[in-house]
């Protein structure tokens, strides 16, 4: 069993990853850019209820998408709004869950990160942590007895949700039945302001892979190259049959746990750390160093995005927002349920 | 050649797999054991790598239904008991109730629930939990109480475009038994009269359907004709047939083993009588198993839910009013 | 200085750790950051050691409490939202609900649920999940409507020797406020005439009691005077007191923002109706929270519960009948 | 971190624990014979319900409760007859519990291996696996928080029970809290059914202890000494402020999973291999090889168990069973909750 990868072959693997680094770049820089404008719609009293960023664990997010095929499967989590783009959401959807506009893909039910077009393969989260992972688990047992033999299923998840039950209990499952589903670990050192030695006991959260029978990586959660070189060897194991596969990328929420938290706790010494270090940064400095692109054209990235969010926002504003004379208040999909007195 | 309740829901499970390539069914042991209570018996033969034994994790046996649900499969769980469900209950009630709501994405799959009693069954294997589920929106709560309803609701609740939970009752699993297998007349959200009468209405679900309809004989004896409503599905509620039962009447007992606060009695009552409350002629009264969980001991355990004895009893009372 | 609803629900747990060494705080951030809601703000500092962060394992931090209070221990259990206690629902209705009756001896948690929504807060951050519990028995379930409750009635909760689900209502945290915290003259067990009145009784608790409070204004501007009864305790209910105010009124409406099926009214109105019947002049009436999940776009959640406006034009229907 | 024990330290040990060998096999014996009694009054119809017996690992569960002291805390499940008795349990509460009496531990409220005396540190199952684990840990807490810092507490569960949630976040909070809990996983190949490769596709569920950064080790569930000297081991080390201990002793269940079971199912192979065989003969075996008892010796342990059972069984029959005009139909221990309508 492959507890990481080994140091030696990363400079052999990252020439051949320039194309996914280039696109996951752009889509972690579009990330923190339509986050740090939730962000300011929240601040200006837009939004309702509360606003959940990513900042910080772009690139683990991005590289377990940008791995992921069109046909594949993804269960993104509170803090991968750029997994999410890079998994091909549209920008208006973002707009559309933070605002509960009628158009968006819960029709205002739902909010914020709640979203997901599920018949697309994208799922979407409910809050209680864990159990969204045996939901992709169980849409690939599904594409299984389909016959699709091809696609997989990535799913997100953060320290401390490793602690509830369903996480243990998806991952047991999804072993038992070898799935071709990867497990992202976001280790942001918090949840919420519980640090990692509240939250478990173990030397590294990678050490349960073996618990489970399944393979395991950890990573640099600030290094783009990194997390692509583990997304790409995980999901390429997945899909060649290797069952179930754990990535524990290490990183530190660069964030409050929402908009409304200063996250005053957060240990000040781990900023000056390694796992505290910008992955956007680190990122934008490598693609300069390896000459895939120049600082202008850095730039022409960042104005394209900004464009595309006002554009995106504006378009979302002039949507129209719940209405609950049009709402249904029913529950139930089957029809004959719609007109029955519960 | 005569069907048990319990040959009924295995039936109905051969026929769904037989019919519906989307159908499969997962939970403890059902594979080549055949289930704890046998509901599966050879289907795993008959039907290879469609009848999957689970690990001992009800959260994610659900979870992974709803992903398959999602995917356009019609999963059926089968708890190993309804006790066992609730170690599932995030699941049920936030990830496969909400779903449509949240997404407009259908999420057809079933739960079956080995419920209620037999003597010696203990606390914990021996719950009836329709009124849990039943207060939860989005989810669909069946409890049939006879072999035709065994069979012919259980092919319904695959069909069933929202989670279903099937409350079956083990007490009925091998006491009911009919000649010859047919398919009920109603549809799944239809109450039905089995029993007509004029006195009194006495509504009742599951196990205690035959019980009620002993109390009604028993009744009979005596020159009260009671009329018996099986309710059939808990939720949603067809109280217009309970109604037009109470219109009749003008009296109303229900009958319910679970536990009485907010269980399907005080549901029952609480529609008939914002509802209907000038058809009654006296109060409602309802019969529910005692506030405490289920005791192992025959002789607690006799006691602890409405008997026929009981019913009549409590018929007799409400006549007089 | 004043005192807010979460204040007092904040003094009351001080006072706990403060006079009683056999109490301690468990829960998700309840410690050095004081909770989600802060709740628990400085108790960690001022008492340390006995405010603990929990790891997101709501199974286990009940299971853990069951076991302390086994060994004579009267732990608190924060859950950050009601929502996220049914992670641990088998733990709270199967192992603390039945412990009592299975081996005498008692089990003395309390469970702290921040209930209900605020504008935005979605389907799972919103829930009022009392009647769930309240259907289970052996547990105890409060949801106080006034600071003076929030205050007194955790107090009592944590020394009522039976599991305790207390519902606070997170819309009330910050706007519910009086100058001088005195406690509560009832103790929890009894439901509080809120409003006196002759005309109906409105049934309610938690945040529907302000909310019916404001429907009661609105009347008695058209010269109906409602009395207004405040629940306080959901599991057992003081049915006598309801039953007294509708014996003055002759007319019930119960309201209460959560599901409607097997509800608190749905209750209410079944333990009225079985044993005052004779009182009623009209059909008992209830306004609920619909049917479906709590919406998170709050033009939809305005709508979703019953308001003090629903409240008023339900209660002129009635008067009408 | 220790993962097995060494095999070297055994011979050392093994002569120490001469008395503990002789006392468990006693236990064992007994609890062997009184089982054999329960299901043959099960077969009578003298039982309602179900009747579970812990044959073929009557070692693990001995060899744990012996190692435990009065003060200390155990929470046995399903198939520990033998650990119970080593804890204390009189016997006539089996009998008791299994007919439901007035007398018994739960007054005919609940029934067979549903009983403790949780006030005795005798903690009382429910029927849903893996939630008893937490309950313990509560306990170990509630201990430190009373300022006892020798007593530790041990628990059971099977091969299936470590699928469920419950133990999952029961064993990773044990870990953040560092209390001194052993955790004997009994692996009998089986769950009711459902065979290991159905359960868990990890290579030892002793792989998991290093997940929850607790120390771990695996046993010879057939063999007493090595469940005597890893129990001694690991209740050591626990007393002694190492933590959670996480203990998996491999077996076979030598009987249906509840008395109507016929266990059909089980792999005939496995029988004839190592997990297979009896660890009651082994240990009579054993301690004759010892000379620490000859056979007549066994003999007369055999026959002071026939006896003792004979005399419990024969003392329970005649007490008092449930009457239900004397049961309080109450489930709250609040006085003034007892009178009120509910
Ligand atoms: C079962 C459950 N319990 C509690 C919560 C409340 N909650 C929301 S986010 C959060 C912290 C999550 O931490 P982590 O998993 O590390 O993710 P991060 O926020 O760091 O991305 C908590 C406790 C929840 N969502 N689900
Ligand atoms: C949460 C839960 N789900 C299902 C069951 C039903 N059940 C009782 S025993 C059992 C098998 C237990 O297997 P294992 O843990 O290996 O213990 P063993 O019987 O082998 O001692 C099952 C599935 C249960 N008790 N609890
Ligand atoms: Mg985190
Ligand atoms: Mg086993």
């Amino acid at each position: 069993m492959l507890n990481t990868l080994m140091e030696e072959t990363r400079e052999v693997v990252a020439p051949d990853l320039r194309e996914q680094y280039v696109e996951a770049f752009t889509w972690m820089l579009l990330a923190r850019i339509v986050e740090e404008k939730l962000a300011s719609l929240w601040r200006a009293g837009k939004i309702a209820g509360g606003v959940y960023l990513g900042k910080g664990q772009e690139a683990i997010s991005a590289a377990i998408a940008v791995m992921l095929k069109p046909d594949d499967i993804f269960g993104p989590l509170i803090r991968d709004q750029a997994g999410r783009l890079a998994f091909g959401e549209p920008l208006a959807d973002v707009f559309r869950n933070h605002f509960g506009t009628l158009t968006s893909p819960s029709r205002g039910r739902d909010g914020n990160v709640h979203r997901g077009r599920p018949k697309e393969g994208y799922h979407s989260m409910i809050s209680h942590l864990g159990s969204l992972i045996s939901v992709v688990a169980g849409a690939l047992l599904a594409r299984r007895f389909q016959g699709d033999t091809s696609a997989i299923g990535a799913t997100c998840i953060g320290d401390g949700g490793t602690s509830t039950g369903a996480f243990h209990e998806a991952l047991n499952l999804a072993a038992v039945e070898k799935l071709p589903l990867v497990v992202v670990v976001t280790n942001n050192q918090y949840a919420y302001s519980t640090p990692n030695n509240r939250q478990f006991a173990c030397r590294n959260l990678v050490d349960r892979a073996v618990g489970y029978g399944i393979e395991g990586y950890s990573m640099d959660g600030t290094d783009l190259r990194d997390c692509l070189e583990v997304a790409r060897y995980a999901t390429d194991r997945a899909r060649s049959g290797h069952g179930p596969q754990m990535i524990v990328g290490t990183c530190l929420r660069l964030t409050g746990h929402a908009e409304h938290d200063d996250a005053s706790y957060v240990d000040k010494k781990l900023l000056s750390r390694f796992a505290g270090r910008d992955c956007l940064q680190i990122a934008g400095s490598y693609i300069q160093s390896q000459q895939w692109a120049d600082q202008s054209q850095i730039e022409r990235w960042k104005e394209k995005a900004k464009y595309e969010i006002e554009e995106a926002l504006a378009k979302v504003q002039r949507e129209p927002h719940s209405d609950p004379k049009e709402e249904t208040w029913c529950p139930y999909a089957t029809g004959v349920l719609a007109r029955t007195e519960r | 050649m005569s069907t048990t309740y319990l040959e009924a829901i295995r039936e109905a499970q051969k026929k769904l797999l037989q019919d519906d390539s989307r159908v499969y069914i997962y939970g403890q042991d059902v594979g080549a054991f055949g289930g704890a209570f046998k509901a599966t018996k050879n289907l795993a033969d008959a039907f290879p790598g469609r009848v999957l034994d689970a690990p001992i994790s009800e959260d994610a046996m659900v979870g992974s239904a709803i992903g398959a649900a999602i995917e356009g499969m019609r999963p059926i769980i089968e708890m190993q008991f309804s006790d066992f469900s609730v170690t599932a209950f995030n699941q049920i009630i936030n990830q496969a109730a909400t779903l449509y709501w949240r997404t407009q994405v259908a999420c057809p799959i079933t739960i079956r629930m080995p419920s209620g009693a037999n003597p010696g069954s203990g606390p914990f294997h021996s719950q009836n939990l329709e009124a849990l589920y039943a207060h939860v929106p989005g989810l669909v709560v069946l409890a049939p109480a006879t072999v035709p309803d065994a069979y012919t609701m259980l092919l319904e609740a695959v069909e069933i475009d929202d989670p279903v939970i099937f409350c079956e009752h083990k007490y009925l699993y091998n006491r009911l038994k009919i000649d010859r297998l047919t398919p009920s007349e109603l549809t799944f959200n239809h109450a039905r009269v089995a029993r007509v009468g004029r006195d009194i209405t006495i509504v009742s679900y599951s196990a205690m359907v035959p019980e009620a309809l002993f109390a009604a004989e028993i009744l009979e004896r005596e020159g009260v004709l009671a009329e018996v409503v099986d309710l059939r599905c808990i939720k949603p509620l067809d109280i217009e047939t309970v109604i037009a039962s109470v219109a009749r009447t003008g009296r109303l007992l229900c009958v319910d083993e679970s536990w009485p606060w907010g269980g399907v009695n005080a549901e029952v009552i609480a529609q008939v009588t914002t509802r209907g409350f000038h058809l009654l002629d006296a109060p409602p009264q309802r019969l529910n198993g005692k506030d405490t969980p289920v005791p192992f001991h025959p002789n607690l355990w006799n006691v602890h839910k409405p008997s026929s004895k009981v019913i009549a009893l409590k018929a007799r009372e409400l006549l007089k009013w």
